[in-house]
């Protein structure tokens, strides 16, 4: 499969041979620099291939039909759900399978929604009940999918909205609240997908649990990233997406501890998670059946299993090694460009490889037009996180994101660039 | 042709001849299970004795697999220890869902070696563990009730 | 493109020619026969090409990056969803990208329930607020997709379900049921996936109108089998799925009347959503941004497209005419097996080439074994459609569904297998 | 290289000295407006007499294309009649949309042409649009009150 070196650094030539779109080029001729992949992730021929592969020989609705392709088909779906839950440490119905992060997060603020009304409910759903009085806690560098569903959940159900703030330095700030007997739920992003901190999960599931607090890790920047076990974090809920760990778009996944996703009301309703449908009522399947309603996500299921494959066979724990060199050089060229300041931690501590930063005298979209000119795909805005940007004072940033087939050499055209976005607006 | 291998004479027997059908009195606990994906149903009474199975009665709406097999776990379970019974079930369950890797043992489970072909659908498994998750639901409930 | 021929026929060597998994074998070297296109469609190679191109030269995050590959990924799914829009008579931003059609009427049920709690919303959303009193009515033959969400809607707002019963043929029996004042929402399938009845659209839209009632069209065995004018039918909403129409799975369309949409509270929230977004609170895009929460299934959309564009090649006269004739041949031949009763219309007036049917004797799964063994796939069970089931009496039916890669001879074939189930269980 | 195609010399030179920024007294109605992908936000006031605008101040935060056509904007519109004006927001709007394909008529959007180059960058045009729509808004609100 991927090749990579016997010693340390990956083997990048190989790699970037794995993915198709890096040999093109862009704006009249030049190579492609693709430092996006903090918003998406491109894929490797082993991801499209397994697709195509299931597509034209095993495809068909699963969980439903007795034939054999039917059969295929779902032994293709649960086995790369087996896949992923061994890549994030947890059981296989212990994942539910969404179009998205965005989706899960969703899911799990529905579930106490829906919870909160308590017609024809049993009592396993209490703990999910909230009403006024009860505290939601967030943090002020969440991205806005992990923000704006607990804002809304807070809207139908009279919950307040709490969070913790922003350090200097673009960390969650641990004194900056405390969360008391009436915190429900304490949701936080695993790293920011901004300034690239990695949260304390530790200390947040800690301080949650002595409260009675349940905890939702956004890990989408995280379990593409870096070696992540579900279980030995503790947490009671996690999301991330396919499209970010070189997997397919339309195909993320939820985490929930397997006693919560017993309990939980469906969200999503419809085909294949009922026990049974009578007009005047229904029952519903078991997790993780019971919240995948509908014919699901199959042949992304089974690309995303095998960019599971893909990433395992390089290691986690190298691919988190190569992301942080990238920083590091990100890091060291553009210290040298007078006017970048950087939001996020300067240094490599607890920290993972997407650099953000602002250009005195040079709005951020006009930075990333010259890198564009350039063959340099950046993005540029707030990335979703406008509460943190607010928080710094800008409107925008430039942010730089890796993935295993970036290059040094690649990072380093970053900081030329930025030299040279200055140059032509005049900014000596 | 697989065919034959699923369908073997033992179960096509029990389905046109199923043993102790039927809802009889008395009954300890009733269970109602279905197959979500196809339909199927099953209402199962207990009768126990002490620790002894007194008595299995059903009514079922199923498939050939799924009435065959509740029909061998009557013959299996009735007049067992309930200890002894689950030991049958769990040793059944274990072929069912052993996608056609365990022959099951002939010893312990009778005319249910028979249903080792059907161990190789899933789409099936779960037709022929029906009768067989009623009835163990239906002990559980007469236990949490004494 | 697609061969077809000058005169009135599909040119079925060249369409099946299109579609790789059909010149596949199963249980020991039967040809295909896939007879399950009412579960999931299967796809042609112009469709994984469509996607593959995609994915190797355009990928990136839609409407968010400012470089070249998001200007053009974002520009391949917004075309594709105009091709969606002009095969179904709608404006583009009248289509809502979901992922699945299950997802598209949970979107429609959770609107009204979050309108329902009137904290922090716009009086314009004052026309989806159900209480006690008011009314849902569906139909007895819907799948559980048009059903549950309806019941939970109930549950979480105090209103009550109403239904039109189901006619021997397995019809919308319109005489069963009066629409009232209270009635706010009609939901039904445009054509049964079980008895393939195509419903009365005008008259059940003149009857919703005439108490002014919103009506939710199930067009999932509609849209991908015949031709469907949204707009010239009148109703309010409409949901379909991709993989039902030859494209990818993950991906659905949920239709809506711009004044309606436009008037919607979110459903799921989070990035791309948004207008502005302080940790206060937050405000969101037009329609139908505003429903597309997340990285959506973006190269699924432009295989979406490229079925779209494969099925208008051919047309959709032309495909609903190809399917009414594999019913013909269906309908015909099983008719001549003693035991076999059809469950819904023998004629094919209003009626869609899906074939439901049960053997005296036999019970479905197991003429559902025996054909397998021929190597002919059909679904068995009650296809999500337990009501229907319950209403005829019987746990379970086999369904024969076609679509246009399927020949007469392989719908004849099906008679043959049923024969052969029957004699193999001793049912002369 | 296409970059001085799109940051004509014109643009840049109402980037650096923007025209009638700030924001004055007296005024009929403001308006606020954001991008949502990139968090640029203006602040709009509009001055009428009778049908004529009187002033267009404004308060921006944003990159040089949008603070550039925004102070194109108040070159444009100020002193003529709202009709006049709506009519030079809706060519510029047409050529700002048009993919390159629309050069615009100099005759009547001015300093405007020199935005042609933006439009082929789909991702920029609401940042071309951004104090236009602002405008637009805030002439409407001006109408609906009056
Ligand atoms: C009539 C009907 N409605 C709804 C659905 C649900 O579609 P999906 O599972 O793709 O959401 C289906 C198919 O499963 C259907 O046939
Ligand atoms: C930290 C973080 N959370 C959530 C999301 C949302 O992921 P998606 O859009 O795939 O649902 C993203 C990416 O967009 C992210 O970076």
């Amino acid at each position: 499969m991927t090749a990579v070196q016997a010693h340390e650094g990956l083997d990048l030539t190989a790699i970037r041979g794995d993915f198709p779109i890096l040999s093109r080029t862009v704006r009249e001729d030049r190579p492609l620099v693709y430092l996006d992949s903090g918003a998406t992730s491109q894929r490797p021929r082993q991801v499209l291939d397994a697709e195509r592969r299931f597509l034209e020989t095993h495809n068909a609705a699963v969980h439903r039909g007795a034939h054999q392709l039917a059969e295929e088909a779902t032994d293709d779906y649960e086995a790369a759900r087996a896949k992923i839950a061994v890549l994030v440490g947890a059981e296989p119905e212990e994942l539910v399978f969404t179009k998205n992060a965005t989706e899960g997060i969703n899911l799990v603020a529905y579930a106490f929604s829906n919870s909160s009304i308590r017609t024809g409910l049993g009592p396993e759903t209490e703990r999910f009940v909230l009403g006024p009085g009860d505290e939601i806690v967030v943090t002020e560098l969440e991205h806005h999918a992990n923000l704006v569903p607990w804002q809304e959940l807070c809207r139908r159900t009279g919950a307040t909205l709490r969070w913790y703030s922003v350090t200097d330095d673009g960390r969650i700030d641990l004194d900056s609240l405390e969360l008391t007997e009436r915190t429900r739920i304490v949701a936080f992003a695993h790293q920011s997908n901004v300034t690239a901190a990695i949260a304390p999960v530790a200390e947040l599931v800690r301080r949650a649990r002595a409260v009675g607090a349940l905890t939702v890790l956004d890990a989408c920047q995280s379990v593409p990233h870096m070696p992540v076990n579900l279980t030995e974090l503790g947490v009671d809920f996690a999301a991330f997406s396919g499209h970010k760990m070189l997997g397919p778009s339309g195909v993320g996944v939820l985490y929930g501890r397997t006693e919560l996703l017993e309990a939980m009301p469906p969200f999503l309703t419809g085909g294949s998670m009922i026990e049974m449908v009578r007009m005047e009522g229904s029952t519903y399947a078991p997790p993780p059946q019971r919240f995948e309603a509908g014919v699901p996500m199959t042949s992304q299921a089974v690309g995303l299993g095998a960019a599971v494959d893909y990433l395992s066979a390089i290691g986690m724990d190298r691919v988190f090694a190569h992301e942080q060199e990238l920083a590091r050089v990100a890091l060291d060229t553009l210290a040298e460009v007078p006017g970048v300041r950087i939001v996020g931690p300067t240094d490599l501590t607890d920290r993972g490889g997407a650099v953000a930063f602002v250009v005195d005298g040079v709005h951020a979209h006009d930075v990333g037009q010259v890198l564009d000119d350039r063959g340099i795909a950046v993005r540029v805005g707030h990335h979703c996180a406008w509460p943190l940007h607010r928080r710094f004072g800008i409107a925008a940033t430039v942010r730089a994101s890796f993935h295993v087939y970036n290059t040094a050499d690649e990072v380093a055209q970053l900081a030329e660039g930025v030299r040279a976005a200055k140059e032509f607006f005049g900014v000596a | 042709m697989k065919l034959e291998q699923m369908y073997q004479e033992i179960i096509l027997d029990h389905y046109r001849q199923p043993h102790g059908a039927g809802l009889r009195e008395p009954f300890d606990a009733e269970t109602h299970h279905v197959n979500p994906t196809c339909g199927d149903e099953v209402t199962l009474r207990v009768k126990l004795e002490g620790d002894e199975v007194k008595d299995v009665s059903y009514e079922s709406l199923g498939c050939s697999i799924s009435q065959a097999s509740t029909s061998v776990l009557t013959d299996l379970v009735v007049g067992k220890s309930v200890q002894e019974a689950f030991r049958i079930l769990e040793s059944f369950q274990e072929m069912a869902q052993s996608r056609g890797k365990v022959a099951g043992d002939e010893d312990v489970i009778g005319d249910g070696v028979a249903f080792a072909g059907v161990s190789k659908y899933p789409a099936r498994v779960k037709c022929a563990l029906l009768g067989w998750m009623a009835f163990k639901d239906a002990v559980v409930r007469v236990k949490e009730e004494a």
